[in-house]
Formats: structure tokens, sequence, C-alpha cells
């Protein structure tokens, strides 16, 4: 065959719609949000306060790496409703242990603290695993798996503090991790940062995140391919609990105590929707982190905006609700003109 | 190979092939009986289990108590079952039950409460509740059906609409004044001997299992869930029927959502909280599948009654709250677990 | 830990509102039951230190009475249908009384009604009831609790400029609408305080932190912070973070967060209704009613601000559990 | 071809051949898909495996690929027992299966689906660069137009087929098993196919080959065994063996044509396209007519929107601009639904994304397109009895096996979905029939079944439409036949100008004068 004919009309089409639609997934939502940047800055002289800004960044941080979790599972054909769970469990264990730690050894805050991170770390890894191995080994789907451990994972956190904030960690810790910054900006912000650049590396380039895509965008192909499906998914499972632990752990640094009623069921459904809204397929197979932290932001600001234009926050909901069915909605309508059936 | 030996080899094979059918069709047909059987045996074992370990649980008043339980989070699972057959699921259903509770109640508080005769209170707020719920599950279904959007995001806008709109019309306070007529219909009442909101589930039951299984509505359903693309290819009015489910759905959720009312007595802006999870919960643990196409009614009602036992024996049973939610969480993924075991162990 | 015995407790000064009008009393409990009643409670939650410092109460009265009690909570606000489906089951497991802390005194009114036909008593505690709902019944009136912090504030600023903006808590409790109106009712006639906005949102510290966050921002000249308890705890570091130690914090209720930053210096005050008093004065109530006894039909305890100077005369046994109690949810008599 | 890697295999000297199976079973629920098959295949043989729809040939190519383990049975390879073996050992050691059903990732693109389960990686970090730069060495030498950057889902099946291919051989291949390759692949395509086959036989390799159609076995099979219902029947020397006995011993019947005699009788005008371009542009300007009583075929190399073209007259793709008349009746909407109550009907290509409701039973899937009609259904209420009575002679009539239309249609072996999806056409009155590749995917007895059910069709008076990247049977079967190229018609052909020759040559016109433009 000669090297001409390859150029057919499918190719052409093939790429030109590659480029296109990656102008459509990454250009829509920044639009949105520039219109919601512009629209609120005019209204709003505070809304590009440099505290503000910092504001935004730190609280997207949080959802960011919390969906960046999620995205991984749910691009593996699974779920994670547990993440609002992780979060609490993760800083009441953290909380818990740092303070045990720290009045048992009474030595250098560091160790305490280091203790204390493992030990939420740890907790949220636990989890994760958890929910892995019930979806890989019993094949189980993980929506079903996750609500289980959601409601369990409350309950220990709960068990473990009957709901009374647990005080007792180092001063250091809250003051380094929680409210220190570097060059003006809050460590969150650098930390989901580094999550959401190790975790585009971990898509685009090693072997975990090709598997991860594969398992996802059709589980029999990657079987006979011979992908071995189990530890990967549990992969997944295990890097959203670390990821949602992680967020916990910052979360407690920041509030000074550590509580069960961080995350819950708002974090866990913000998680889901920054993943759909940043494109992620929930039937599998689909998405990058990078436009997943993107939508996070998006939403961030999103509820920023309407608190600094004085929106009633009974009424609040309503316009959440309408913008974002609405983001997807265009994001939609888009793709599918330029994508043929 | 002679012709003789050809046509003989192909009868034997035939005759063969047949009786291989027939067993399994003899095989698959017992299968589906354990399969239907499962969660009923699961269920009077885990009533049994309880009722050794306390003697309240057994008594025709506390039967009574789980049945009446059960009516309301079957009809809200059955609800969530219509739209989770087409591969959706409804998150809006709890703040749907809040805005139309608040609504129906305003809408009676409007009409002078209890001072206006009974037929005129409840059918206003028939009126309001209906009205409200149309307007949400219209949103869904256009969202869904129409701008193609997911189902999860769709409903988490609406979800998010109705809460706003809940908590703005009723201030955010209880709406009262709910008048005994209405109670009289949606709670106090009885038929046969039976409460009220179990007649109504039971006939709700009734009449959607009849929907789904008999007419052509419900076929379709079935179909689009297994397969959208062919479903559409064979001219059924996908977009069209997607958009029935979640006005049925959000129907579904308005009557229980009445009742609820009627249960309370006021109209509660917080009303259905934790309720979308909850159904999904229940229509899910009942064996309907998310993937779609697979559920029906008696799925829903299981996984109802299923969740209802569980938390009233464990209330009996005095198990602390946060224990009870580990347990529900273990019993959730328990219960998946043996449903995959039936279908494996084939 | 064991609970201590209740005698210090006692008399506790109250507001007898039985007949409308609040007068004020004092309340006193029975020694001992006559026999040992089983009384179901309901929570709506255990999930901070101000339940657990009503269920110290009822355990700590149960047990000195000599009573079976068995304590469900439903898991947060939002789960009314769960909460009425706990009532049809200590119904159903005979209970003698009900104490309930009603997640929605209208959206229990239904229940109280069927409990009144089945004769069984039930006694509200905590959360404020519609009018005559209850036959028993001790909860502060809210919309005071909120104008007494107010007078807190009021005191402590004296001719100062006040910008504050309020979090009252979830929109749609009733009680944090009830607790906003009695602050801005009180604080309407001064000139000298404005209220800037209102940021109704959920009553937890990762909420209220995103709210007070975005209120920093869009209100500059904000110096009060008028909040629920976790709204204080979230503004004590976001405050910090800001660099605004001018800050005035003032919380709606009590937990152990509080005390301690009040302690600490990092907050005004706080408000306190003595919940480990209304648990305990709820399980005589229901145990009179039980037996027919006299029993006060609304004791509204009397809610006050706590500062750091007026904290030194507190009997802190009545405002929070002891930090080493862990709750139990059942008490079984002797 | 110039690269050794394709095939860097060392033919065995052991006497044993390259695979043997002995008494090999399977059984899945309810189904015994292998009884007791013995196979051997020896190096550098190509094997044809042959047997109706449901005979057990994927069944066993899973196995020998290690996607499941046999009930019972031993397997040998290379001179060594297999036992538990999996999918990425059978790989590593030189089996490469490509499937019936595709095993392509459709979110990724071809470069990632060619090395899905083998990335050349370093310390779990992929070597993009080293993949992309083989995959394209690979896509060369097999001289597929394929475009490696490409996401599969944007692919159509034959170009997915390519790709499927390409992932088979890359690598060290001993055993190739091929599962209907061609079935979608054009004359140019299949002629690249059959080179490279050859090469691999010269290389030693083994092939394990399953086609339905007769030719192919005719001009590449050394043996061929025959299986039918799971039990081997006979291994026969390809050389000595005619198409009639290979027939026979797979049918257990005689077929002595494969096409009918159509007596075609064109009528009034049943469609009128003019003009019509679609919204997607793989259909541009066409005009196009279908008469009743003939078949009018439609011939052309992949991707040349012929498929798109039928699809938009049946209202599934959206267009552009142009007209559609029916009946001489200009038409103002399409869609499906609309289509069929005018009498149109149309059988997708790919049966189990755009047919059939796989889980459901039989019964409904014969019913689905007609539930509007009061036959099925009295006020939205559906007769079940009446539901009943009617499909189940229909699927009698087209000797539905087994014959039970309360199973689902999951079930059923390839011919027989084929054959839910004729039944549907029964199921109310229709008289324009479009048909996407009829017999793609089934054994020749189905085929036959097919065409003699589209004659009936034909000689009753309906139009019908064949849509087929198989040139034979579009020749054979068609009293017009147009020729499609990039969107466009290239030709009209008729009675005797109508023949593989000119069909070839319309392609060849029409691209030079595409260059010349
Ligand atoms: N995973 C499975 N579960 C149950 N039955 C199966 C499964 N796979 C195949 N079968 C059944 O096994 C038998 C053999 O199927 P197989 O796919 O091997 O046939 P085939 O010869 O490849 O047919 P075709 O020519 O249509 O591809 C059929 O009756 C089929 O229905
Ligand atoms: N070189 C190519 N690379 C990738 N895709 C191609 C190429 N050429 C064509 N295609 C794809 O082929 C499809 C053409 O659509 P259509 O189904 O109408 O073709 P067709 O003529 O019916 O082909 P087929 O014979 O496969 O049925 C498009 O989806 C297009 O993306
Ligand atoms: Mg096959
Ligand atoms: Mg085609």
């Amino acid at each position: 065959m000669n090297s001409t004919a390859t150029l057919s009309s499918g190719n052409r089409t093939a790429s030109s719609g590659d480029a296109l639609d990656l102008v459509l997934r990454i250009g829509l939502l920044p639009i949105l949000m520039a219109i919601v940047i512009v629209g609120t800055s005019l209204m709003s002289p505070y809304f590009l306060g440099w505290m503000n800004i910092v504001n935004i960044l730190r609280m997207a941080s949080f959802l960011a790496i919390i969906a960046c979790g999620q995205a991984l599972v749910i691009i593996a054909g699974g779920f994670d409703l547990s993440v609002g769970a992780v979060v609490a469990l993760a800083s009441v264990v953290t909380a818990k242990a740092m303070a045990a730690a720290a009045s048992a050894i009474g030595g250098p805050d560091i160790v305490a603290i280091v203790i204390g991170i493992g030990a939420g770390l740890g907790s949220g890894l636990a989890v994760g695993l958890f929910n892995g191995i019930c979806v890989s080994r019993l094949k189980v789907s993980g929506f079903v798996v996750t609500l289980g451990t959601m409601s369990a994972t409350a309950g220990i956190g709960l068990l473990l503090t009957n709901g009374i904030p647990v005080y007792g960690m180092p001063k250091a810790f809250v003051q380094a991790i929680g409210r220190s910054q570097f060059l003006g900006f809050p460590l969150a912000i650098y930390i989901a940062l580094a999550v959401i650049l190790v975790m585009v590396f971990v898509q685009r380039r090693t072997l975990f995140g090709r598997y991860v895509y594969a398992i996802g965008g059709n589980l029999d192909a990657a079987v006979v391919s011979g992908v071995s499906i189990r530890p990967h998914l549990v992969g997944t499972y295990v890097v959203s609990g670390g990821l949602a632990a992680l967020v916990g752990i910052l979360l407690t640094a920041l509030v000074g105590s550590g509580q069960a009623s961080l995350g819950g069921d708002a974090m866990m459904l913000q998680s889901i929707a920054a993943a759909v809204i940043g494109g992620v397929s929930l039937r599998g197979g689909i998405g990058r982190v990078e436009i997943v932290a993107v939508a996070a932001l998006f939403l961030t600001i999103l509820g920023n905006a309407l608190n600094l234009l004085h929106i009633d926050s009974r009424i609040q909901p309503i316009f959440l609700g309408l913008i974002m069915v609405l983001a997807v909605a265009l994001d939609e309508f888009s793709r599918r003109r330029t994508s043929r059936v | 190979m002679s012709d003789a030996n050809l046509t003989a080899t192909t009868r034997s094979a035939d005759l063969d092939g047949k009786t291989r059918d027939r067993r399994a069709f003899d095989r698959s047909f017992g299968q589906q009986w354990l399969r239907k059987l499962a969660l009923p045996i699961a269920l009077v074992a885990l009533l049994a289990g309880f009722a050794l370990a306390d003697d309240r649980i057994l008594t025709s008043y506390n039967l009574l108590n789980i049945a009446q339980q059960t009516s309301y989070l079957a009809l809200f699972a059955m609800a969530q079952m219509v739209v989770i057959l087409t591969r959706g699921f409804d998150l809006s259903l709890g703040p749907t039950v809040s805005m139309v509770s608040v609504g129906a109640a305003l809408a009676m508080a409007g009409m002078g409460g209890g001072e206006a005769g009974g037929l005129v209170v409840v059918t206003a707020a028939l009126a309001a509740g209906l009205a409200l719920a149309v307007a949400c599950g219209l949103f869904n279904g256009v969202v869904v059906a129409l701008l193609g959007v997911s189902p999860l995001v769709a409903t988490l806008g609406s979800m998010n609409i109705a809460i706003g709109v809940a908590t703005t019309i009723s201030d955010g306070r209880p709406v009262q004044g709910v008048p005994s007529a209405f109670s009289q219909v949606f709670y106090t009442g009885s038929l046969l001997g039976l409460p009220i909101a179990i007649v109504i589930a039971l006939v709700v039951g009734v009449a959607l299992a009849f929907v789904l299984s008999r007419t052509v509505f419900g076929r379709s359903l079935y179909i689009i869930g297994t397969n959208p693309q062919a479903a559409a290819v064979a001219g059924i009015p996908v977009k069209r029927l997607l958009v029935y489910a979640y006005l049925l759905c959000s129907a579904l959720a308005a009557l229980g959502a009445l009742m609820m009312t009627a249960r309370t007595g006021s109209g509660e802006p917080n009303l259905g909280g934790t309720l979308s999870l909850q159904s999904i919960a229940a229509a899910v643990v009942g064996g309907t599948s998310l993937a779609g196409g697979r559920g029906g009614v008696a799925t829903a009602v299981l996984g109802a009654l299923f969740i209802t036992i569980l938390s009233n024996g464990m209330n009996l049973t005095r198990i602390d709250g946060y224990v009870q939610m580990i347990v529900l969480g273990a019993i959730v993924i328990l219960g998946v677990v043996l449903d995959r075991l039936r279908l494996s162990a084939r | 830990a064991d609970a201590k015995s209740s005698a210090s407790w006692w008399p506790f000064p109250v507001f007898d509102a039985s007949s409308g009008t609040p007068e004020e009393a004092e309340y006193e409990p029975l020694d001992k039951a006559e026999k040992a009643h089983d009384i179901c409670v309901l929570f709506p939650h255990m999930k901070d230190s101000f339940w657990v410092a009503v269920a110290y109460g009822i355990v700590t009265q149960a047990k000195a009475e000599n009573v079976n009690m068995n304590l469900y909570e439903a898991g947060g606000y939002e789960n009314l249908p769960k909460q009425i489906s706990q009532f049809d089951d200590c119904m159903a497991s005979g209970a003698d009384a009900i104490v309930v802390g009603a997640i929605s005194g209208a959206g229990l009114s239904q229940k109280f009604a069927e409990a009144k036909e089945k004769n069984i008593p039930v006694v509200g505690v905590t959360n404020p009831l519609p009018k005559d709902a209850l036959p028993a019944a001790n909860y502060v009136d809210f919309v005071a609790m909120g104008g007494v912090t107010a007078k807190g504030l009021l005191d402590q600023i004296g001719e100062e400029e006040a910008n504050v903006v309020t979090f009252p808590g979830p929109a749609g409790s009733g009680w944090a609408e009830d607790f906003n109106k009695g602050f801005k009712d009180t604080v309407a006639g001064h000139d000298n305080v404005k209220i800037l906005d209102e940021k109704f949102g959920d009553s937890g510290v990762a909420v209220q932190l995103k709210l007070i966050q975005d209120a920093l921002q869009t209100y500059p000249e904000m110096n009060v912070i008028w909040g629920t308890a976790p709204t204080a705890e979230a503004a004590i570091g976001a405050v910090q973070l800001a660099g605004r130690p001018d800050m005035k914090i003032i919380s709606s209720y009590e937990n152990q967060a509080m005390l301690d930053a009040l302690n600490n210096g990092q907050i005004l005050a706080f408000a306190t209704q003595y919940p480990v008093a209304e648990g305990a004065m709820a399980i005589d109530q229901a145990v009179r009613l039980i037996e027919g006894k006299d029993v006060m039909k609304l004791a509204q305890p009397k809610a006050d601000v706590i500062t750091d100077e007026t904290a030194k005369d507190l009997n802190m046994d009545l405002v929070l559990a002891p930090a080493d109690w862990s709750p139990e949810y059942s008490v079984t008599a002797q | 071809m110039t690269s050794a890697d394709i095939t860097r295999t060392t033919t065995p000297n052991t006497a044993e051949p390259l695979l043997v199976l002995s008494g090999v079973t399977k059984r899945f629920p309810g189904v015994l898909a292998l009884d007791g098959v013995d196979l051997d295949v020896k190096a550098g043989e190509l094997h044809v495996l042959f047997g109706e729809n449901g005979a057990g040939k994927s069944t066993l190519i899973n196995v020998i690929a290690g996607t499941f383990p046999p009930t019972s049975g031993s397997f040998r390879f290379g001179g060594e027992e297999m036992s538990e073996l999996t999918p990425h050992e059978a790989r590593a050691i030189g089996i490469s299966p490509v499937f019936q059903e595709f095993s392509l990732v459709p979110s990724l693109t071809v470069e990632e689906n060619l090395f899905l389960g083998r990335e050349k990686s370093a310390a779990g970090v992929l070597d993009a660069g080293g993949m992309r730069k083989r995959a394209r060495e690979l896509i060369g030498e097999l001289g597929f137009d394929l475009y490696p950057k490409a996401r599969v889902d944007s692919l159509d099946r034959a170009h997915q087929q390519m790709a499927e291919i390409a992932k088979a051989l890359l690598g060290n291949v001993k055993l190739l098993i091929l599962d209907e390759p061609t079935a979608s692949l054009t004359e140019r395509e299949t002629g690249r196919l059959f080179e490279l086959i050859a090469k691999l036989k010269t290389d030693g390799v083994g092939i394990i080959y399953v086609s339905h159609r007769m030719r192919e076995i005719r001009a590449l099979a050394d043996r061929v065994t025959v299986l039918r219902d799971g039990r081997h029947i006979k291994t026969l020397d390809a050389a000595t063996v005619t198409d009639g006995e290979l027939v026979e011993l797979m049918t257990g019947r005689k077929i002595d044509v494969l096409f009918p005699t159509i007596a075609h009788d064109p009528g009034e005008t049943a469609i009128e396209v003019h003009d019509l371009s679609t919204a997607d542009g793989l259909v541009k300007g066409v005009d196009f007519v279908a008469r009743a009583g003939e078949i009018t075929g439609i011939a052309g190399l992949v991707g040349c929107g012929k498929s798109e073209l039928v699809r938009a007259i049946y209202g599934i793709a959206p267009i552009a601009s142009g007209s559609v008349a029916l009946r001489g009746k200009l038409l103002d909407r399409l869609d499906p639904r609309t289509s069929l109550r005018r009498g149109v009907a149309y059988f997708p290509a790919n049966r189990g994304v755009e047919g059939l409701a796989l889980s459901r039973p039989i019964r409904e899937n014969v019913s689905m397109a007609a539930l509007d009609l009061s036959r099925y259904q009295r006020g939205g209420v559906i007769r079940r009895a009446a539901e009943r009575a009617l499909i189940g002679p229909i699927m009698e009539t087209l000797k539905l096996r087994p014959p039970n239309i309360e199973r689902a249609v999951g079930d059923l072996s390839g011919g027989n979905r084929q054959k839910v999806m004729l039944g549907r056409a029964m199921a109310r009155d229709l008289d324009i029939f479009l048909f996407d590749e009829p017999s793609v995917g089934i054994d020749v007895g189905a085929k036959v079944e097919v065409y003699e059910f589209i004659k009936r069709l034909v000689e009753q008076g309906a139009a019908v439409v064949v849509v087929s990247s198989e040139l034979p049977e579009v020749l054979a079967l068609s009293n017009r036949l147009y020729v499609m190229h990039h969107g466009r018609i290239a030709a009209l052909l008729e009675g005797a100008a109508k023949t593989e020759q000119n069909v070839l040559s319309s392609f060849f016109e029409e691209e030079s004068r595409e260059k010349a433009a």
C-alpha cells in the first residue's frame, strides 16, 4: 500500500475532531468561569481582593483534592460515596492519635504530628482498601459498597468521638499546616497543586493510569488484553480514600480540632459534581483530572460569588442548581454538535 | 460419511439440543425462584433473629408498625426504581418531598385551613403538591432526555433548586395548620382495618406493577434501560418516555410527601433530608440494578422492608445509634454480596 | 465514668411558663420513682457536646430516680422521618413515657396526638414546641435566648459601633430563625448596631468556615460575628488568618469548644440554656406524668450570657457533661 | 513487509504439533458449548474452524486464549501442558487472538489499544515515544488505513477490526487466532490481510481461522475442522474437500446454492433521495432511488458513507440538506417512529449496539417496534396472549433455535440474533426494508435463510435496500447497484454492467477524479 492513501477523510475528521474536542473540553468551563468572575467583580469590589482570592483557592484546593480521587474511581467505572465520611473519620483519627501521642510522648511536637497524620491517612487508606477489595473481589457495584462504607465510616467517626470535637493537638500542627503561608498562599494550595500534578502524570504517563482508563472503558477488553484488574481497581479506591483523608487532615489543621461533622454528604456530592462537570463520564473510561480541578475551582467560585453578591442564602441553592445544570448542558450541547452520533 | 449417517447424527444432535434446552430451562426456572425468594427468606430470618432477642418484635402492634413505616419508604423506593430502570436516578427526590410538603401545607393554610370543607382542602393540597412535583419531574426529564445531561448532575441541580424553593416559600419554618380532614385522608384514616398509609402503598404498588409489566410504557422503560440505542432504532420515543418516567417518579414522591405531611401534621422544609439516598439504597438493596433494565415493584418493596425491619429491630433491641449506622452499612454490603453469590453460583 | 450525683443541681432557677406568662420559680425533682418505669428518649442527634450535655442530664437523673431509659438519636436535623419512625418504635416497644428533643415540633404534632390517644405521656426537651403540644416540656424561649445574647453584646460594646453579620444556623430548622429573630429584635433600637447580613447555613464547622471567609471579604467593616457554636469555632481560625484580632465573636449556644475559647480569650461570649439541667428536668417531668403527680407544664431555664467574668461563678456541671463522660444509650433500673 | 519482529518465532522442531487439544469440554450455565473437542494445529498451518452459529468456535478460541479455563480436557501448546492459563500469559507465550467481539477500549486511542496489557514502561512509567514509534511502524507494515491517534470509538467497525488485527500482531506471535476477521473488512483490506497471512505462514506461525465465507476458506485453508453443537465432527484436508461437503457436514443438510435467484419486478418508486447531505458530512449530495419489487444494492469501501445514507433515510442520522420522498411523498420529518409508521424498516449492522436489548426476552425484542399497533395493545395495555400468539409463529417460520421465545436474546448465537431482528420486520406491516450488512457474522445456513427471507419480501412487492461490504453478496442480490465513494455516488450499475470488475474500477475512477480536482 502506498503511504499517501493513509490520509483519508476519516483520518482528517478524526484528528481535527480531536483538536476541537480538546478546545471544547477545556474551553467551555473556563469561559463560563470567566463570565462568573467578570460579572461578580463588576458587582462586588471585594471579589478580586487578595484575601478573597486566597480563600477561594484554599477552599477549591480541598474540593479539588477529593474530586481528583473521585474522578479516578469514576474513570475506572466505579463510584465513591464514602469520601465525605472518610474526611470526617480522618479528622477524628488524626486529632485523637495526635493528642494521644502528644500527651504520651511529650517529646518534640513533630513526632506526635507525624503519628497523627500517619494515623489519619492510614484510616482513609484502610477504608479505600476495604472499598476496593469489596468491589473487585466480590464484584459488587461501587455505588452500593461505598454507600455501605459511607454509613459505617460515619458511624465509626461518631462512635470514636460522640460528636464532641477532639482537642489537644500540638499548636505547631495547627500553625504549620493549617495556617502557615508561603509566598502569600496557604499550604493547602501547594498540596493541591502537587496532588493535581502527580495525578496528571499518573493518568498520562503511568501504567496505572492507562489501566484505569482501560478498565473503565471496557472491562472485558482489559481482561482479555491481560490487564490485571483487581490491583488497579483497588488502587483507585485506595487513592480516593487517601486523598479524602488528606483533606480531612488539612481541614482539621485549619479548624484546629478533630470533628466528626467535617465532610459529610455535601462534600461527597460536590466531589462527584466537580468530577462530572469536569467531563468525567459516569460510564467510565473518560476524564482528565486537570479539568476536574478546574471544575472544583468553578464550583467554589460560584458559591463565593453568590455570597459576595448578597444573594439570600435560602435562594442560593436555586442559582447553584441552575448554573450547574447549565454548565453541563452547554458542554453536552456543543459536544453533540461537533461529534457525529 | 454416508447420507444416512449424516441425517442420523443431525437428528441425534437435534434431539440432544432440545433436551439440553429443556434442562437449561428447568434449571433457570428453579434459579429464578431461588433468586426471587432469597431476599424474603433473609427477611424472615432477620425478623426471627430479632424476635429471639426481644419478644416485643413479633407483637401484632409492632408488625403493623413495621408495615406502616415500610409503606412510606417503599413508596419512595418505587418512585426511585422507575427512573433507575432507565439507567437514571433521582437525587432530588428528598428535596421534592420537602418542597411538596411545604407547598401543600401552604396551599391548605391559604384555603383557610380547617375552616374550608374537607374536600376543598384536600383538593388544594393535592393540586399544589402535584403542581410542584410536575415542575420538578419535568425539569429533570427535560434536562436528562432533551439536553442530554447525566441524571446525576441534572438531579443534583434540581435537588439544590428544590431545597432553595422549599426553604424560601416556607421562610425556613414549619408550616402549621394542616387540617384534620387532610390527615384523615392521608394518615389517620383506615380501610378494612388497615391504616391508610398501608392501603395507599398497596394500591400504588399493584398499579405500578401493572404499569411496568403490562403496558407499552412499562415495557418500553425496561427496553430503554437495557439498550437505549436499540430502543430509539425500534421507534420507541425514548426522550418522551424518559420525561414521563421522571414525572412519574416525582408524582409518586409527591404522594409520599403528602402522606408524610399528614403524618407530621405540618409542612416541613426539611422533611426529605436524606430520603434521596435512602430510597436509592432501598431500591438497590432489593435488587434493582443501577445499570438499568432490571428491577420492579418487588425489588423496591423488599428493599424498603429489609431496611425498615433492620432499623426497627435494632431500635427495639436497643442497639446504639452509631453502632446502628455501622451495622446498616455492613448489611447493605452483605446484601449485595449475597445477591452476587446467588447470581454466580449457578 | 459513672455519673456524679445530681444533688448539687437543685433547686434550679427557672421561669414557670405553664400559665402562659413566665413566672420565676425553682425546680425541684422527685427523689425516686415509685417503680422502674420505661422511658424512651429521642434526640435529633448526638453529634455535638450540646446534646451530649442533655444526655448527661437525662442519664444522671434516670439513675437518680431509678428508672429504665433508652435513648435513640436520629442522626441529624435532616432526618425527621427517622425520628417519626423512632417515635413509632418507642410506642411499639411499650414505653411508659417518651422524652423527645424534637427535630421539628410541628412535624411531630401528629405523633403527639397519637401518644395522647394511647395515654403515653410525652415530654419535650430542649427544642421548642408549638404551644400546649404536650402535657409537659422544658426548653428556653429561643427568641428570648437570641435576645439575651444581643443584650450581652450591647453591654460589652457600650457606645461603640458594631457591624454584625449573623450566622444563625441551618435555614428551615426553626430554631435558627428564632435565635436570629430574638437577636435582631433586641438590637433593633440601637443605632450603633447595624446588621449587615444574615447567612444561614448548615451548622458544621466546614460550612460555617466558608460562610465566614466569604463574609470577611464581602464586609470589611464587619466587626462582630454572631452565630452558632460551630460558627464561633470556625471564626476563631478565620479571624486569625485574616488578621482581624479586633473581631468580636459571640455564640448563640454552648459547647466544650466555646468554653475553651472563652478561657483563651478567643471569643467574647456565649449563651447557655443549661442543657444538663434540661435533660434532668425532662426525666423528672416524665416520671411525674406517669405517676400522675403535679408537674410544671413548661419550665424555661433562664438563659445566660457567659463572658470571661461570669464564667467563674458558673455551675459548669449544668452546662456541659464532664469531659471524660461518654454517652450511655440506656439505663437499667437497679 | 520488512520487519522481523512481527514474527520473531522459531519454528519448533518437536514432532508434536504447535497446539493440541484433547477432549476439551466447556459448560456454561445451561449450555454445553464444547463437548470433548480434539484439535491440533501445526506450525505454519492455517486451520479453519467451520460451523454454524453457536457451534462453539468462539468458545474454543476463548479457551485457547486463556479467557476462561475449560471445564475438562487438556490443552498443550508448544509441547507443554497448559493449565490455568491467563490471557496475559497466553499472549506472553505467543498465542495472539483476534476476537469476534472486539477487545478494544473505546475511549482509548488506537495506539494505546495496541499496547494494552503489554505497554513499554520503566518502573511503571510509560515510554510513550517508543510505543508511538512502534505503533506507526506496525500499521505501516500492515498497510492499514489507520490513524494511530484516533480514538477507537470514533472509528467504524472496519477500522476497529484493523486495530484489533494490528493488536494481535504486535509482539511475538506463534499462534494467531482470527475469529471472523473479515466480517467487516472490504476487499482491499481483506486482500492485505491475506498477504499478511501468507507471510506469517512461511514464518512458521500457526493460524486458527474462523469464517463463514466459503471463498476465504478455499483461498486460505490447509485443513478444516467442522464443529457442530459443540462437537468435533471431522477434520478434513482443504485441498480435497468440496464446498458442498463442508456445508453438509456443518449443517447436516445439503445446501446447493448460497444466493437464491430472485425475480425482480420493479414497480413504482419507493424511496427517492435528492441531493442529500448528512450533518456529519459523511454523505454529500447523494441522489438515490429505490423501487418496489426489486433489491437496490449499495456497495463501497470502508467509511464511504453507505451505512450513513440508509441511516439518514430511516431517520437516525441527522440531515444537513436535501430531501427524501417515500412513494412520491416528500417527507418533512425523519425519525424512526414515523419511518416505521410509513412502513420503513431498518436493520442495523451492529445488532448488539443498535438492534437488540440483550437481557430482555426474544418476544419483547420482536414486538418492540410494533407496540403502537392495536394488535399488540389496547389503550396502552399490552395484550400478552395476543403478543405471544403473534410472535411465536413468526419465530417458528424463521426457524429460531432454540425455539423458546421467552429466553433472553443474549443467550442466542449470532445467526439467531439476526433472526430476531428479521422477526421484527414481520411483526408489523412494512414494505420498505433497509438492510445494513444483513449477513455479517452469521453462518452459511443462516445466511441462506436471510437471503430467502429477503427474496420473499421482494417477490411480495416490497422495496429492499441492501448495504454490504461483501461484494459477492450485493452483486448477487441486487437488481441495481449503487457504488459509493467518499460520501458520493460514484456509479449506478445495472444488468450486465453489474460486475465486480466495474465496481472496483468505479472506485479508482472516482479516486483519480478526486485527485485531479
Ligand atoms: N459466556 C457465555 N455464557 C453462556 N453461554 C455462552 C457463553 N458464550 C457462549 N455461549 C453459548 O455457547 C454456545 C457456543 O457459542 P460460540 O460463541 O462459541 O459459537 P460460535 O461458533 O462462535 O458462533 P458464531 O458463529 O455465531 O460466532 C452458544 O450456544 C452460546 O450461546
Ligand atoms: N481512515 C479512517 N480512519 C478512521 N476512521 C475512518 C477512516 N475512514 C473512515 N472512517 C470512519 O468510517 C465511518 C464512515 O461511516 P459509515 O458507517 O457511513 O461508513 P460505511 O461506508 O458504512 O462503512 P462500513 O463499511 O464500515 O459500514 C466514520 O465513522 C469514520 O469515522
Ligand atoms: Mg463466534
Ligand atoms: Mg456500514
